[in-house]
């Protein structure tokens, strides 16, 4: 008993070892061969590029722990972000536009789960036509205008400092990244949700057998709806830290992004078919593809390669997950 | 400065302020071309300017650009990416201004020198953009409108239509987003309304460009499809061709002008025999292989044509200027626009300006 | 019989020395089993002892890691099922197997469709019909199998099997889901093939089956082979003994353990819903009721009800007198009422989760403050539990997916006992589950009850209902058709209400 | 016994004419108040916009009926005509380029099937990663140049005559829309494919119960690696259908058009979870879409309304399939 148990220890360090050595060792690469990779500004643009994806990466992994999918976060994070802006630049103060942006995009994400938990729709299907109705939502309000969020130095510039870079200071000559902070703060609170919570007990066993958590007495209807509410407030703060590092909305777009967050997470070892996931993979599987983006870009190996190679990430993480199963179940 | 005479790229005038020789401070520098797209033809003979440039004042580039021309994030990484490189100089062509602002400003405070071409950068932060390379859209697109108004068949219309039977023009606009593509469908549409007069032209369809007015002859509608996929376009095209009364069409960039070819059977239903829409007048902009065949066949009435060649050469070349510490005057570098039509295509350097 | 009369030469099938290991489980452990041409050959024992892997070895959906398989004479090694069934060998699976959204002619001829890439569904209809009728099934060809009863379900499986006109016919517990009629049908059909010298392997938990049909009986333990009996010459208990070695807890009940003047904890009155007509009945404290039926009587139905899991047409629940109104199972469990489903991998369990969560799922809230979870207090009840009914397990943490059925039955038990439910209702509680840990659910049920818990316990084993029950209440086509004092009830009088179809 | 199976064939009817009713209620509806919806010219439009469309929905109805999902059908035809269009401008024969595209995109869903039938990914991963690849790898090769086929007057554009149009003809002044023969053509093959092959008899059993078929002795790694590969055929179908139509590839594109392929596939009535479907519902989901994106056009709504419809459309057509379905259960 003794030994298999340690056998188990072993595995299951080497598991969670494998996603980081991947990211020491992709840095690694291209601060040897990429151009100028091994520097400060460089770790901060691969930090600027990981925030949005980030976050919605986060809210997806409760959804997909679940064994649920939400293609509407990119749509819902830029439809937020849209309506915010035009609401901010129909003269209301920035900081009231930034709360109705979490607000409208965790009513989407509520709207969501309403649909899948009550009305019993199959994730996929009620979050593609909430893509597709979020996406068009935004460009009906705005009336296809692009929007515009006030920049560094406007006067309202000030909540940048909080959610993106603080203006220049003798240490950071460029501003001190303030965002890995924003970050960074509510990768805690994911994973606490996640870890010592009812919330996030519930999602796990969810996704491990929904009708055993309904027949335990657990009001899974109200769970399961929290669980995408939980996952549009995410796509909340991605709107705001997406606001704030780009500025400029666009109407229209939006989609697509959401692929990026559910590679994310499917590198960082979330298994799709739900009751198998962590915070801290989805976390690493988000820099995995920053690191990639920029290395490649680095190299100069445009926008097409990293496209090609994060694809080819994800197979082969995938791959290498059923593998390396497959072997640890043949040593025991 | 007509565009024409700089057609041939060894024969480029400019680049005589800029030799070799006295640039040694350039020499083998690294610039960074970031473009607001790739993939279309016109970026294409951008990337060949900007390379013969590259060729002929010896230094290094990188060219590249977003996937499609709302990919704002996109444009911004790449931007920082080119950044951290740590190039000589930076040749930029921006999707929006707003989102690059803090990195402009950075340039500045890294003493990398920015220069704007095509639509460039405009409103950028005082001080922040070396020079910009680029057309003006705005007085590009009027060439079409004059051009559309001074025909004898639209001018017989014109002056037949009332209030109560009024006349149809479409606009077809890849987006009403981008700077130079909101420059091009305004400058088309204010430049109708100056001359067929404010009373008689009335604007509907896209919100950005309403106008009302009591007693129109002229209605001109514009059309911003859902996406700028080819087939959305085409959709859209055929949206603006099946207005009652439509006489004119006006695509307002490669896309544009590719939507209504696209509606069109390639062109050939503006045939003016048999074709289907033998009695409208069809005008696009920019080039690109069918629409080009389309004006020499004469089913387009015309196009304008920038110069892009031009464009990605002065790019470059005003980058090394920077890098040199040369100063310019001259903030603004009109690459220019012309009209053509199936006549002035038979001239070579007109024809040489239309990139297949 | 036929098959004693020419003995020893007609050995159609030898496994020898059969080995097999799955991740840890050393499933298989020089097992050996002989099959003579035209016997009925029951196989038993313990859940886990190894009787379906064995039967997966014979029929190619396993390979062995040692031993070898003589058939008719000459050495053979499956690749997959295909290659079994085209040398004569073919299985109905324990767990139904079948494509719900196909027909039952569909179903039966899946992969036998015709020689070309064109479909002719007219001629398997034909002779899915052919089948049919010689096994008296009331089911169409074209019925999609998704819309037939379990037992039906069964009853295709079967056919297929039989389709194959197989020599030799593996049948993995086929009866766990028919009803009475369908099961003599099935025993006619079996003595039918018997005949025609077909040779079959039956495995089954039900004893007094094995007795009917089998001419020979082999007993495995933990991968083992054990003994064979002949079943004429042998008794229950030897076959018992030889299954687990030890003797089990077997009282049958004769007297109520419950007061006379014992207050109601649960009134139901008329339920009502699409399976269920009218049903009512009280519970009393410390009672163990016994829900006796034929299959599809409406007995889950019922419960499911109660438990507010299926919507509900009519009728009333009192908890000790007071109407509640029960739409929801969180409304059942506020009300103290507790539902162990007949199903634990798809009702019972999250079998990804850890056995300490699978635990406390019922009542997380009572181990949170402001939803955050006290971790240190989960371990300790959960160990508490595990340690009360003796759960075997390495640690809390094990993942339930890892325990046997038994075992994974328990946890569903702990998780009910840790929510203090005062009235339990136990769906088939020892449904797949051997002998041995059979006899600790019963006794831990008895506890219960003594401790002054009320228990409904739905069975299909009239064994185990008249063995645990206090009273029963008899079920037919959706109606409760009588309640039986254990004093008064027998296996026939049960049958006889059981079966008093209106 | 008798009652109960005439009000099964009702109710089978009724959820038959559903989307039928549905498509023929919004033509009219956009007749009357669309305009100039009600012409010739509009309903070959509506065609057009279908063919490319049309395409994907049917090879993908054959992987969702399994309970699969492929989200490399857009990008797999693209990358498949943007390298046909690389060939050709490379002095090719074009009809040696158009079978080529065809073996391409077959290719492509060669592989998807082998990832999820043999290495047992996850169909949504894999295509995920192969959706990302396939798109790379389309703009590695062209070297991100837009890539253009023969317009109808060049010398080799005689090939539109066949999957597009033809040349003007007496009757039809515009020419022929030979593109509706050339979809017909593939339906019929793609419906007889379904209901009268042993590959549809086992395309519907995998979604149906996968376990089960390969116990029964049939080779499911073999047929479901086929169900890719046929539906990366109708891909390659629908890339020289876009080729003819919109003449102009540009690298970089495609994804996005899977999301639209799989709304059709879903409004009509096939079910994600396997097992069901039809490939006229499918067809009637691809004209559905395209009367809804030019009714919408015609009535002067923008292409933003159109998104937004249609995701509208994908929950509504869902939800009354399951409140249909409970209804018709209660009436059993
Ligand atoms: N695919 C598998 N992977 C891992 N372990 C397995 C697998 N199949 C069976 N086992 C294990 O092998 C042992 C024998 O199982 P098997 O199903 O053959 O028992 P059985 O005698 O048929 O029991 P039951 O009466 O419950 O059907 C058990 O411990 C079981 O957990
Ligand atoms: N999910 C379901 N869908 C359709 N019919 C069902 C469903 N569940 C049960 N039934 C049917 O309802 C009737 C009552 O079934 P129920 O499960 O309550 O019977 P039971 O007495 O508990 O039998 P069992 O021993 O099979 O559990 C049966 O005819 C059964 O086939
Ligand atoms: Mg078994
Ligand atoms: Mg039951």
């Amino acid at each position: 008993m003794q030994t298999i148990k340690q056998k188990e220890k072993v595995h299951v360090d080497f598991q969670k070892m494998l996603a980081p050595a991947a990211l020491v060792i992709l840095y690694i690469f291209f601060s040897i061969f990429g151009k100028n990779f091994f520097s400060g500004s460089t770790l901060v643009s691969i930090m600027d590029s990981t925030y949005y994806v980030g976050f919605m990466a986060f809210g997806i992994t409760f959804v997909i722990i679940t064994g649920g999918i939400d293609l509407s976060i990119g749509t819902n994070m830029m439809m937020s972000a849209l309506i915010g802006g035009y609401v901010y630049n129909s003269g209301v103060n920035i900081w009231v536009c930034l709360v109705l942006i979490i607000a409208i995009s965790t009513v989407v994400g509520c709207i969501n789960g309403s649909l899948i938990s009550r009305l019993k729709l199959p994730p996929f299907i009620a979050t593609l036509g909430m893509m597709m109705m979020t996406q068009g939502f935004g460009s009906i309000i705005t009336k296809v205008q692009t929007q515009r969020f006030p920049s560094a130095f406007d006067a309202d510039g000030g909540y940048k400092a909080i959610f993106y870079k603080t203006p220049s200071t003798p240490l950071f000559k460029t501003g001190f990244p303030s965002g890995i902070v924003y970050m960074g703060i509510f990768f805690v609170v994911a994973l606490f949700l996640l870890n010592n919570t009812r919330f996030g007990r519930y999602t796990y066993a969810i996704g491990s057998n929904e009708e055993s958590v309904r027949l335990s007495g657990v009001n899974v209807i109200k769970w399961k709806t929290l669980v995408y509410t939980v996952c549009g407030f995410f796509c909340g703060l991605s709107a705001i830290v997406y606001a704030s590092t780009y500025t400029t909305i666009i109407p229209g777009t939006g989609n697509g992004l959401e692929m990026n967050a559910i590679a994310a997470v499917i590198i960082g070892g979330t298994s799709m078919s739900g009751g198998v996931g962590t915070m801290s993979g989805t976390l690493i599987g988000a820099f995995l593809m920053s690191v990639l983006k920029n290395g490649l870009m680095s190299m100069g190996l445009q926008g097409h390669y990293q496209t090609f190679f994060t694809g080819l990430v994800v197979i082969l993480a995938v791959l290498l997950d059923i593998y390396r199963n497959k072997k640890a179940a043949e040593v025991k | 400065p007509t565009p024409s005479d700089g057609a041939a790229p060894p024969a480029e005038p400019k680049s005589e302020s800029a030799p070799a020789e006295n640039g040694n401070a350039a020499d083998g520098a690294y610039i960074a071309v970031i473009s607001k797209g790739f993939q279309h033809q016109f970026w294409q003979v951008v990337k060949k300017g900007a390379e013969q440039a590259a060729k002929d004042l010896n230094v290094t580039i990188t060219f590249d650009g977003p996937p499609t021309e709302s990919d704002i994030a996109i444009q911004v990484d790449m931007l920082k990416a080119a950044m951290d490189k740590g190039p000589a100089a930076i040749c930029l062509a921006a999707l929006d201004t707003e989102s690059v602002k803090e990195q402009l400003n950075d340039c500045k405070n890294k003493g990398i020198p920015v220069v704007g071409f095509d639509s460039g950068v405009p409103n950028a932060p005082e001080g922040s953009i070396y020079a910009t390379a680029s057309t003006d859209n705005y007085a590009a697109a009027s060439l079409a409108a004059e051009q559309l108004f001074a025909n004898a068949d639209f001018k017989a219309k014109f002056d037949a239509a009332t209030p109560e039977k009024p006349i149809a023009i479409g606009v077809l606009s890849q987006d009403a987003t981008s700077e130079s593509l909101i420059k091009r469908t305004s400058g088309f549409i204010d430049k109708m309304i100056v001359l067929a007069g404010e009373e008689n032209v009335k604007v509907v369809g896209h919100d950005s460009y309403k106008k009302d007015a009591a007693k129109a002859k002229v209605v001109i509608t514009v059309n911003v499809p859902a996406t700028t996929a080819a087939a959305d376009m085409k959709t859209g095209a055929e949206a603006l061709l099946s207005i009652e009364n439509l006489v004119a069409v006006y695509g307002s960039n490669e896309n544009g002008a590719g939507g209504i070819l696209a509606a069109s059977n390639d062109g050939n239903d503006f045939n003016k025999e048999n074709g289907k829409y033998k009695d409208m007048i069809a005008l696009g902009f920019d080039a690109g292989k069918t629409q080009r065949v389309a004006v020499e066949n004469g089913w387009f009435l015309g196009s304008v044509t920038q110069d892009p060649y031009q464009i990605g050469y002065k790019a470059v070349a005003l980058a090394v200027d920077a890098i040199n510490g040369k100063s310019v005057e001259n903030k603004i570098i009109d690459t220019g626009a012309k009209w053509y039509n199936a006549e002035a295509l038979k001239d070579p350097a007109i024809s040489e300006l239309v990139y297949e | 019989m036929s098959a004693n009369t020419n003995s020893d030469d007609c050995v159609v099938l030898k496994m020898i020395d059969i080995d097999k290991r799955f991740q840890g489980v050393h499933a298989l452990k020089k097992c050996c089993f002989e099959l003579k041409k035209g016997e009925v050959h029951a196989l038993v024992g313990e859940n886990g002892a190894g009787k379906s892997t064995l039967m997966k070895v014979l029929t190619g959906i396993y390979q062995a890691d040692e031993g070898k398989i003589l058939y008719n004479g000459e050495e053979v090694c499956f690749k997959n099922p295909k290659e079994a069934q085209e040398a004569g060998i073919s299985i109905v699976h324990q767990e139904l197997n079948l494509m719900n959204h196909l027909t039952a002619a569909q179903n039966i001829f899946i992969g036998r469709e015709s020689k070309g890439f064109l479909l002719k569904d007219s001629v398997i209809n034909q002779k899915t019909q052919q089948l049919f009728d010689q096994l008296k099934l009331s089911i169409q060809p074209t019925d999609k199998v998704g819309g037939l009863t379990v037992g039906k379900q069964q009853m295709v499986e079967i056919s297929k099997a039989i389709s194959f006109r197989s020599s030799v016919l593996v049948l993995d517990e086929p009866t766990a889901a028919l009803t009475d009629a369908e099961i003599t049908e099935l025993f006619k059909t079996m003595n039918d093939l018997r005949e025609k010298g077909v040779t079959m392997v039956y495995i089954s938990h039900r004893m007094d089956e094995i007795m009917e049909i089998a001419d020979r009986i082999t007993v495995m333990r933990d991968g083992e082979y054990i003994t064979t009996l002949d079943a004429k010459s042998t008794t229950l208990d030897e076959i018992i003994n030889a299954m687990v070695g030890r003797t089990i807890y077997l009282e049958p009940k004769m007297v109520s353990s419950v007061a006379p003047d014992a207050p109601v904890v649960l009134e139901v009155r008329n339920l009502e819903s699409k399976e269920v007509k009218e049903v009512s009945f009280k519970l009393h404290k410390g009672e163990i009721l016994g829900l006796a039926g034929l299959m599809g009587a409406g007995r889950t139905e019922t419960a499911r009800l109660i438990f507010g899991a299926d919507p509900r047409k009519g009728g009333e629940i009192l908890k000790n007198g007071v109407p509640v109104d029960i739409k929801t199972p969180q409304d059942a469990v506020k009300a103290g009422i507790g539902y162990l489903s007949e199903d634990r991998k798809r009702f019972g369990l999250s079998a990804g989760l850890s056995i300490a969560d699978n635990i406390v799922l019922t009542c997380l809230e009572d181990f949170s403050h402001f939803g955050i979870i006290n971790k240190e207090k989960v371990k300790k009840e959960a160990e508490k539990y595990v340690e009360k009914i003796n759960i075997k397990t390495p640690s809390i943490s094990q993942l339930v997916r890892k325990l046997s059925g038994g075992n994974q039955q328990k946890v569903i038990i702990a998780k009910w006992l840790i929510k203090n439910c005062d009235v339990l209702i136990f769906d088939e509680p020892t449904r797949g589950i051997d002998v041995g840990a059979k006899s600790e659910i019963y006794k831990l049920m008895n506890e219960l009850a003594a401790e002054g818990k009320s228990i409904i316990m739905i069975s299909s084993e009239l064994q185990e209902v008249l063995r645990m029950s206090d009273r029963i209440a008899c079920m037919c086509e959706g109606r409760l058709t009588k309640i039986l004092d254990i004093q008064t009830a027998s296996q026939e009088l049960i049958m006889k209400y059981a079966t008093s179809r209106t």
